[in-house]
């Protein structure tokens, strides 16, 4: 341990560096070790390890400021921050991650596109959201992003022979090379204002301001456009249904939940770090753009028929319910990003899974005919969709509720009344297209006889989110408390 | 055995009959497949249909176990109520008061004056001179309706179902009479309803019966919403609708007497009353009586001349604490029955179905009970119940019998000649005609001329009711003995097959026909005018009995003029003389120059087409209610009108069904339409939505300018 | 200090000069020398700002890197079709618009934030050489964004090769 | 054990449903036999209620509390007063009944169907005993789904509208509702410095009118979907037309029962300013009468056999409200009878309907006619069914409907006065349907042959037929079960109501003899 | 104004380089130039961090740049990967011919 490297250090690192140092391992262990396409099912037991050695990492980050009695430690002076958030969402992703692992197996071999730098991928996009959510410097943050962002360029677009993958990664690309050129112009003014690129002298010279600043107006709406832009927010949405849609429906998958709950980690660190002192300036901004979105993702879902789009517009949608939390700004607010981004992880992941499993050998699977008559063809998962669509649209006893309910709350408690009415609304307009997708299932007939798709994995990801969506709701406590430690700093 | 603790009883033996009867009848009465009713042109397949004749007689043997059983509950009944009214006589206060159990055992609230009540009523039974004389009534009628009908639906298909309305029907009758709270009186009122929608549809097969049932039904449901109301008020007011508490309450003084304005109990007098002229047939909501004759005759007899149409009647008496205080309202029944009662006999005067023409008449009786009711001659009101069932019962139990003899025939223009035919039919139905026509010595003649002394020398009443009220005594006369004249005297007007076949009823229905002539003519002299100071005391028996509970009005004390001996043997022989007349003016148009009555029909032209058209008042009612401007409207209009107007019930009518057209317009255009609105819109916007996703990378990149534009300019403008 | 201000504005004019032409030539192969342009006019704006360091890191990487991979892209591709074709989306119009007035609300922005930052002088630089500088602050303030970058970078060229290669 | 008895009753149709998933979807018969087990003993466990109920004791019995989120101040309290009390039996018996009545009448995906309809049952029941807001929500939205697919998949040719309307409909009124739920759980915070959900805490709030008005709102949307009070009627229709006979004869019986009881349990204690507020209660009871004519006449019109008794429902809900609001002890023990009432006498149309549709696969009016000579007993039962919904005294409606009545008059005679006409619309086209259906002649072929009722009908029917004629009869010990719940309900909402006359609160009956 | 030479004339010009770059990104068909349009908003970036760091007296602003110029280098490279294959599938490199997935 040096001057470089402290022990603290240490653990802040290690679950990043187990994940990149796995991910490097499934990249060369791909062409080195493992050549015969039979034998890639050990990459998924590197992928695995990786993400179990990660675990352990946040285990022991748990345990170290259990022991020390500390919310928080900053690690490598300052740009890292380990915390309850940090350790809260990287148990998000590395769950997501872990689960699309496991489905995309069978996939990929479906779509004739195996190769062993997917996994790599995975895992080292997680290293980036990695450091999204512990990362406390602008410059930590932004590298991690782009190491995300890189990612998922390269994972919607790995259907190289497919042209709506191409299309879907090259617009993903350009999109979102172009917001976060925004994203950085504003980073760059806020290095300008506090002469430093560490979060806490950023927030403290963006506070010796006054709100209305025009520098830190102007870094405000710069880095909005870029933040936004990730979570899929009205106007800055336009990507998403075209990248989910083209993206194999893994990848899909992994970017409706993973990738924005990285980025809503991200967005919460800058908006109520460095600019809750603009809080007055902001709310206003983000109340329109969450009313924005969800009447866009809702109102563009209710005729679509492609499902992948249709769980795309749903999601943006549900990144308005998300942004409403941070709306309301009181620490039930918070908690509501939180709990919802865990919640709509392993919901909107078993909705993509069922997804996946429609996807046959000689079946697209993405349009709403072929859940047709799922009921009969496939019971399970048929009930299983029903119970995330539930939890999509926010029906008790689902955990979807429960991530609803917290918003609506945190806007009572705002006082934002007109806010939760729009909001309650929009319930009702999302069941409109989710039980189209039920109707699909249980009402109309089946026009193709084969069965779905299956594996070990699918099954075994699709038991865990189901399991899973049904638990948070029906017993909360021990997941509330996880999310309640998430936020005690703020 | 004290019959006075048993009094619940009484009505409890029919209804073990009648549930006897719905629940096994059908098990003692094989049905073949007669009952089964198809219209013309539907052949049922395979099944040869028989002839109902054929089946009942096989199915006769397993009848007499209902014929004895239906009955047998009435003459039960009747032997105890015998039994508790012997008794009750001996009792000094003449009252007595059953309570088996809570029955509405709601909850507390505040009455009118703020004093805390309980929204209660028993299950109790209350025993006294009035409806000692109604179960009395009830029972012995209802006995000997039971017994003619064993002949006179030996033949009918649907045998045990008949007898188990009719047992349920004396059920709620006998509840009706004694409940001691007018919610349990409402038990019985709407349950004799209910029998009388079910007896009036008894041949269901025809639709003009089940039509006449259901106006039966809802115009009485008319009526009942009024009595509803008004037992509520009456809560609201005394905080209890027991006749005990309620009389004590009137009477004790706290109440003034209505007398100049229009006060709280005048309000619930006349909403009560609305009930009374729903079930007894008064204007304007007698028209379903008429139609009610859809029903068999005996149930014409017991349900619409004996009893159940007595019940307006009997309610009026029975509140009559109430209508003392309130002369206003009590001017209102005064003129309400003598409107009906002149307007339903001036409709009686042509019709030409003979059990219309009862029917008519009974409206027109009842009307003049109300009369009597509304002077506050209560008890004459109920004497007056008592004879005319009787007497009515005898009448329409002998149409029956000439219904019976001319299988099935009844239009009186195709009868005839029947008087040698049907002996016994003819002389008790000319028993009848002579106690309804008021000649003294038989039981019309004592009530119908105490009634027109009433109306003569109370102060509520007057020359011009009394003048109406004779009038329509003259018309009685004529019409009853037109149909006398028409149905027995002249030519045989039958086709010949019939004719052949006419034959006396069997003695099982003659039997109660001379029964009932008997009662005739005995029944009046138990009520004989003061007047006729020759007889003893005992002869006035009914009044005795009667008038002190009926008249024990509180503080307000009716005057009763004293009128010259002279004035009141003259008006005996002026309404004598009127009743003569009828008879006579009858006699000469239907018996000795029946040419004549062709003349004058001719010559009275519209007057007599106004009359047999029964003033129109269908018509009005089918014009405001059910036709509308569905005659006079368009094309568009016709088709709207048969498609929805057509067959349909007369008193729902037609404003309801426009209203209802217009209901459904609303929900599904109005109320509908919005949420179809809402949804058109939100798929409408999604297209909109949809289509900014040009999939032109270009273009989402601009959508996120302006995004940032909109953005600095909202800070700029801010 | 005219030298500075002669200087600036000179290599100000190159830069802009070269991007408005990046984005206005119809020939792809002259876009990218028009942006080498215009890097090399940033190049001297950042030896003018006493960024010696980043005035290398941006001639070698930017100017030796990316734009033989840019040009060796359009070798590829083989824009020649692409250059006979329309340059400008139909948008064109509506986004000079926008992007015009986004300039002027960023510049008058900035105007009003120069009276509020009160930008003072610069700094006199700090002790040492510009490389020592940076290189200290690189591995003492950025060490995980450093490491972070090394794996990015791998994952883009994983990215790329997985893209570029042909069928196997 | 018995300190669990609710909690058994709540969850033994679940159980029931959990076994039933076990059976193989193909051994249809055994399905069947195992659902009608698990509804009859759903029925039967709910019996010992009867005798475990004090009447004589206020407040809610047999509470049975759990902790279940402690963060957010949610516990598990179930208990019931006598309000709940009756509901609960009405649902555990229809429930049965409606299982037995669907043997025959859902030949396909027969295991759903149980399951659905098991699942619903535990829903329904968990509404009326649920004390906490957050599970009674939780219950409340449990219900949907049940029904959504009863309609959508056993339901008639417009299903899918029917369904999607239904769902749709009292999902919007329920979010709202829950916004309403929220803004008292957070006042209730501001008030006494935590959060809590349970029902008795929340009483204890003291809240200004104007907040409460608007609570008070978005509670009504969502009850009043539920019910369906007039401008929100437009679902049911479709909803009853389209369901299968089961579905109708819970969605009537059981299910707008929620909307009513939402009111009762939640908006008139909780909220007793704005309930007071005469604007509101004029509003509402206007919506009442509207809802009671309005529906009567619509009913008059209607050509579909199911439509009209959908409509009816309509009608005889409007006269719960009114008496709810006419916020008087009768009025509102009145609407509770009454609820109880158009459950059995509703449920016995709807199966009466199904049985017909069963036969000839037709709901129009105009397609029937004395269907009396071929199906007397089917007459028969009618017949009952029939009168007991048109309020014929000795039956259940009367007690009803009078009680109410006698509720609004005491509130208002005006209001007695247009419910009245009510009565009389009732009658008329309950009668004429009666008509048109079993009465006359037979003029179409087809119904020949139609079979009388066999034994599964009448054992459907039995039950409910001597539960109308007890309620007609003897309604006595239902008024003494509501006593305490009611009049408790009018003390919190008016407490100036018994200030009157303080001796009447607790006058036993006798005092009146 | 125009002299001396401040922080603000360099944001300016980084502003107007932001500009170019924007209309670049919106205007231009070819890919290949939005991706150099992306370039110039980068080195738009780096104008302004420089010019910080100058202002500042620091040199965090500088390490930035430098950050920003490899995040650059890979966008760049991925992104003409993807359109190399995409050019395979589609033998175009116009923006808005690349519509399959709309709507």
């Amino acid at each position: 341990m040096s001057e470089f490297y402290t022990s603290v250090d240490h653990f802040a690192l290690i679950p990043a560096l187990m994940l990149a140092l796995f991910g490097c391992a499934v990249l060369l262990f791909d062409f080195l070790v493992f050549p015969e396409p039979r034998q890639r099912k050990w990459l998924l037991v590197f992928v695995a390890l990786g993400i179990g050695f990660a675990g352990l990492g946040l285990v022991r980050q748990q345990m170290f400021l259990a022991a020390e009695g500390l919310n928080e430690f900053t690690a490598f002076r300052g740009a890292l921050t380990i915390d309850g958030f940090s350790i809260f969402f990287n148990w998000i992703f590395l769950a997501a991650s872990l689960i699309v692992a496991l489905v995309s197996y069978r996939y990929l071999e479906i779509e004739g596109e195996h190769h062993g730098e997917y996994y790599g991928l995975i895992l080292l996009a997680n290293c980036g959201m990695y450091f999204l959510a512990a990362g406390s410097d602008l410059v930590t943050l932004f590298v991690g992003l782009e190491l995300m962002a890189i990612c998922f360029y390269i994972m919607v677009g790995f259907l190289r022979f497919d042209k709506r993958s191409n299309e879907a990664a090259i617009k993903y690309l350009l999109l979102g090379a172009f917001s976060s050129g925004f994203l950085v112009y504003g980073f760059s003014v806020l290095y300008g204002i506090a002469g430093s690129t560490r979060l806490g002298d950023i927030t403290a010279a963006v506070a010796s301001r006054s709100p209305w600043d025009p520098l830190v107006f102007l870094a405000l709406a710069t880095t909005s456009v870029g933040l936004l832009f990730k979570i899929s927010a009205v106007p800055f949405h336009m990507w998403a249904p075209d990248a989910y849609e083209g993206a194999p429906t893994t990848v899909t998958a992994y970017l409706s939940v993973a990738s924005k709950a990285a980025s809503f980690a991200f967005l919460v660190r800058i908006f109520l770090g460095p600019l809750i002192s603009a809080r007055e300036v902001w709310a206003p901004l983000l109340s329109a753009v969450a009313i924005a979105t969800l009447t866009v993702g809702n109102l563009a879902a209710v005729t679509q028929t492609n499902i992948k789009r249709l769980l795309a517009y749903s999601s943006i949608s549900h990144a308005g319910y998300i942004l409403l939390g941070l709306v309301a700004g009181n620490p039930t607010g918070i908690k509501g990003v939180a709990v919802y981004l865990l919640v709509y992880t392993f919901m909107n992941l078993g909705a993509f899974l069922v997804v996946v499993a429609l996807r046959r050998e000689h079946i697209l699977g993405e349009d709403l005919e072929d859940l047709s008559g799922l009921m009969q063809k496939s019971p399970v998962h048929a009930i299983l969709m029903l119970i995330f669509l539930l939890s999509l649209a926010g029906i008790p006893p689902t955990a979807g509720f429960l991530a609803k309910y917290y918003i609506f709350w945190a806007l009572i408690q705002a006082r934002q009344y007109v806010l939760a009415v729009i909001a309650a609304a929009y319930v009702a307009v999302a069941i409109y297209y989710y039980f189209r997708i039920v109707r699909s299932m249980f009402i109309s007939e089946a026009v193709d006889r084969e069965p779905l798709a299956s594996s070990l994995g699918l099954r075994l990801a699709l038991g865990v989110t189901g399991v899973l969506t049904l638990a948070i709701g029906i017993y909360p406590q021990p997941w509330l408390e996880l999310a309640q430690n998430s936020v005690l700093l703020r | 055995m004290n019959f006075l603790e048993l009094i619940w009883l009484i009505p409890l033996f029919p209804l073990a009959g009648a549930v006897l009867m719905l629940l096994i009848g059908r098990r003692l009465d094989p049905q073949g497949p007669s009952e089964v009713a198809v219209a013309p042109g539907i052949a049922p397949e395979g099944t040869p249909a028989a002839p109902a004749h054929h089946a009942s007689h096989h199915a006769r043997r397993s009848r007499a176990l209902i014929s004895l059983l239906c009955p047998g509950t009435v003459l039960i009944s009747l032997i105890f109520s015998i039994g508790a009214v012997a008794q009750l006589a001996s009792l000094p206060e003449r009252t007595w008061q059953v309570i088996k159990f809570t029955w509405v055992a709601g909850l507390p609230f505040f009455t009118q004056s703020g004093a805390p009540a309980r929204f209660t009523a028993d299950w109790g039974f209350l025993l006294d001179p009035l409806s000692s004389v109604m179960i009395l009534v009830v029972t012995l009628v209802g006995f000997i309706i039971h017994v003619y009908s064993v002949g006179y639906m030996g033949h009918e298909g649907g045998y045990y179902r008949f007898f188990g309305y009719m047992n349920l029907f004396v059920f709620f009758m006998l509840m009706l009479v004694l409940a001691n709270n007018y919610v349990l009186m409402f038990v019985g009122w709407e349950g004799v309803g209910l029998c009388s929608y079910l007896l009036i549809g008894f041949y269901f097969h025809k639709k003009s019966a089940a039509d006449a049932g259901k106006k039966a039904f809802v115009v009485n449901r008319i009526g009942d919403a009024g009595f509803i109301l008004g037992m509520l008020l009456m809560f609201s007011v005394f905080g209890s609708v027991r006749f005990l508490d309620v009389n004590a309450a009137l009477s004790s003084g706290r109440f003034a007497a209505e007398t100049t304005g229009f006060g709280v109990l005048s309000a619930m007098a006349l909403l009560l009353f609305l009930g009374a002229t729903g079930k007894s047939a008064q204007f304007p909501l007698y028209v379903w009586l008429p139609d009610a004759m859809e029903g068999p005759t005996p149930v014409s007899a017991l349900i619409h001349a004996a009893t159940m149409v007595t019940a307006g009647v009997y309610m009026v008496a029975r509140s009559h604490h109430l209508f003392r205080l309130t002369p206003e309202a009590s001017a209102v029944v005064l003129a309400i029955g003598a409107f009906t009662a002149i307007l339903s006999a001036s409709i009686a005067l042509v019709q030409n179905d003979i059990k219309r023409v009862l029917a008519y008449s009974t409206v027109s009786q009842l009307g003049y009970m109300f009369m009597a009711c509304g002077v506050g001659a209560y008890w004459v009101a109920i004497f007056h119940l008592y004879t005319h069932a009787f007497f009515k019962a005898l009448l329409f139990l002998g149409s029956g019998s000439v219904i019976h003899a001319l299988g099935g025939e009844q239009d009186m223009r195709r009868m005839g000649g029947l008087k040698d035919k049907i002996p016994i039919t003819y002389w008790t139905m000319v028993v009848g005609a002579l106690a309804i026509s008021g000649i003294p010595g038989f039981a019309g003649f004592f009530s119908k001329d105490e009634i027109l002394w009433q109306i003569y020398s109370s102060p509520q009443g007057s020359r011009l009711i009394y003048a109406v009220a004779l009038l329509t005594a003259g018309m009685t006369a004529f019409y009853m003995w037109r149909l006398i004249f028409m149905t027995f005297h002249g030519a045989p007007r039958m086709d010949a097959h019939t004719l052949a076949h006419v034959h006396e009823s069997p003695r099982v229905m003659t039997v109660p026909l001379v029964a009932l002539a008997a009662g005739s003519v005995l029944a009046g002299w138990i009520g004989v005018p003061k007047l006729w100071s020759f007889l003893p005391d005992s002869f006035r028996l009914f009044e005795h009995w009667l008038a002190p509970a009926v008249s024990a009005a509180a503080h307000v004390h009716v005057a009763e003029h004293a009128h010259e001996a002279a004035t009141e043997w003259l008006l005996m022989a002026i309404s004598v003389a009127v009743a003569l007349a009828g008879i006579a003016v009858a006699r000469h148009l239907y018996v000795t120059r029946p040419e004549r009555a062709a003349a004058l029909r001719q010559a009275a032209g519209p007057l007599y087409t106004v009359l047999a058209n029964k003033w129109y008042v269908d018509e009005i009612y089918d014009f405001l209610f059910v036709n509308g401007l569905g005659k006079g409207g368009g094309s568009a209009l016709a088709r709207f009108d048969s498609r929805i107007v057509d067959g349909g019930v007369n008193g729902a009518g037609w404003i309801t069904r426009l209203t209802s057209a217009l209901s459904i317009w609303w929900d599904t255009w109005i109320v509908d339409g919005a949420v179809r609105l809402t949804a058109f819109l939100v798929k409408a916007a999604s297209f909109p939505v949809r289509l900014l996703h040009t999939g032109s990378v270009q273009a989402y990149a601009l959508v996120i300018v302006l995004g940032a534009t909109v953005v600095f300019a909202w800070y700029l403008m801010r | 200090m005219w030298v500075d201000a002669f200087f600036f504005y000179l290599f100000a004019a190159i830069t802009l000069t070269g991007a408005v032409l990046t984005i206005t030539r119809r020939n792809a192969v002259h876009s990218a020398m028009s942006l080498i342009l215009s890097l090399i006019g940033v190049a001297g704006l950042f030896l003018l700002q006493r960024a010696e360091f980043l005035f290398a890191v941006q001639i070698v990487l930017y100017v030796g890197g990316i734009m033989v991979l840019f040009l060796f892209v359009i070798m590829l591709v083989n824009l020649d079709q692409a250059a006979r074709m329309r340059q400008f989306s139909g948008q064109w119009w509506l986004a000079l618009a926008c992007v015009l007035a986004i300039l002027a609300e960023i510049v008058y922005v900035l105007g009003r934030g120069s009276r509020v930052f009160q930008f003072a002088p610069p700094a006199p630089p700090a002790q040492g050489g510009n490389v020592e500088q940076v290189a200290d602050v690189l591995f003492k303030q950025y060490l995980v964004p450093f490491e972070l970058a090394s794996i990015l970078l791998l994952a883009a060229i994983v990215g790329s090769v997985i893209m570029a290669r042909k069928r196997v | 054990m018995s300190e669990h008895w609710l909690s058994i009753v709540l969850f033994t149709p679940l159980a029931g449903m959990l076994i039933l998933l076990l059976i193989p979807s193909r051994r249809t018969d055994l399905i069947r036999i195992w659902a009608n087990i698990a509804g009859i003993a759903g029925f039967l466990v709910s019996l010992p209620l009867l005798w475990r109920f004090d009447k004589n004791a206020s407040g809610f019995q047999m509470v049975e509390r759990h902790e279940w989120i402690p963060s957010l101040g949610a516990r598990y309290i179930v208990g019931i007063d006598g309000i709940s009390l009756l509901l609960v039996m009405l649902t555990t018996l229809v429930g049965a009944v409606a299982i037995l009545s669907s043997w025959s009448a859902i030949q396909e995906k027969v295991k759903q169907y149980y399951a659905m309809f098991l699942l619903q049952q535990t829903g329904m029941l968990g509404v009326f005993m649920a004390l906490d807001f957050f599970l009674f929500f939780v219950f409340w939205e449990v219900t949907l789904v049940p029904m959504y697919f009863i309609i959508g998949v056993w339901g008639g040719p417009r299903k899918l509208y029917a369904a999607i309307k239904f769902f749709l409909y009292t999902l919007a009124g329920s979010v709202l509702m829950l916004l309403g739920i929220l803004t008292l759980y957070f006042q209730h915070f501001q008030q006494f410095g935590f959060y809590t959900f349970e029902i008795a805490e929340l009483m204890k709030l003291d809240l200004p009118l104007s907040l409460q008005r608007w609570v008070f709102w978005a509670f009504f949307i969502g009850f009043a979907i539920k019910v369906p009070m007039f401008p929100f009627h437009t679902w049911l229709p479709d909803a009853h037309v389209e369901a299968p006979t089961a579905g109708s004869v819970i969605l009537a019986s059981i299910l707008l029962k929620m909307g009513t009881y939402g009111f009762i349990r939640f908006s008139l204690p909780l909220l007793p300013k704005a309930a007071m507020d005469p604007a509101i209660v004029k509003a509402l009871v206007v919506l009442s009468l509207i809802a009671i004519i309005y529906g009567a006449l619509v009913s008059l019109m209607q050509q579909d056999w199911k439509k009209l008794v959908a409509y009816s429902s309509v009608s005889h809900l409007g006269f719960c409200t009114l008496g709810i609001f006419a916020l008087n002890p009768n009025g509102l023990a009145g609407s509770v009878i009454q609820q109880i009432n158009h459950g059995i006498s509703t449920g016995m149309l709807f199966l009466i309907v199904g049985i017909a549709y069963e036969r000839r696969h037709t709901r129009e009016i105009a397609e029937y006619g004395g269907l009396a000579h071929v199906m007397p007993k089917y007459a028969t039962v009618f017949a009952f069914a029939m009168l007991s919904s048109a309020g014929l005294p000795l039956l259940n409606g009367f007690i009803g409907e009078f009680t109410i009545l006698q509720g609004a008059f005491e509130a208002n005679r005006i209001w007695a006065a247009f419910a009245a006409t009510g009565v009389i619309l009732g009658a008329a086209y309950l009668l004429w349907l009666y008509q048109r259906t079993m009465l006359g002649q037979i003029t179409n072929p087809k119904n020949l042959r139609l079979p009388d009722l066999n034994w599964r009908e009448l054992a459907t029917f039995l039950p409910l037929i001597a539960w109308a004629i007890w309620i007609g009869v003897y309604p006595k010990p239902y008024f003494e079960v509501l006593e305490k719940p009611v009049t408790e309900i009018v003390q919190r909402v008016r407490p100036e109501y018994f200030r009157q006359a303080p001796v009447m609160a607790s006058a036993p009956l006798e005092v009146l003899r | 104004m125009l002299y001396p030479i401040t922080a603000t004339h360099y944001l300016v010009l980084g502003a107007a380089m932001l500009a170019i770059g924007t209309i670049g990104v919106l205007a231009r068909r070819n890919i290949v130039v939005i991706l150099m349009a992306i370039e110039l908003i980068l080195n738009a970036v780096n104008i302004n961090l420089i010019a910080f760091s100058r202002h500042l007296g620091q040199v965090h602003g500088q390490v930035f740049a430098i950050f920003v110029i490899t995040v650059a280098v890979a966008e760049a490279a991925v992104g003409l990967g993807i359109l190399i294959a995409l050019f395979r599938n589609r033998e175009t490199v116009q923006a808005d011919e690349i519509n399959l997935l709309k709507w």
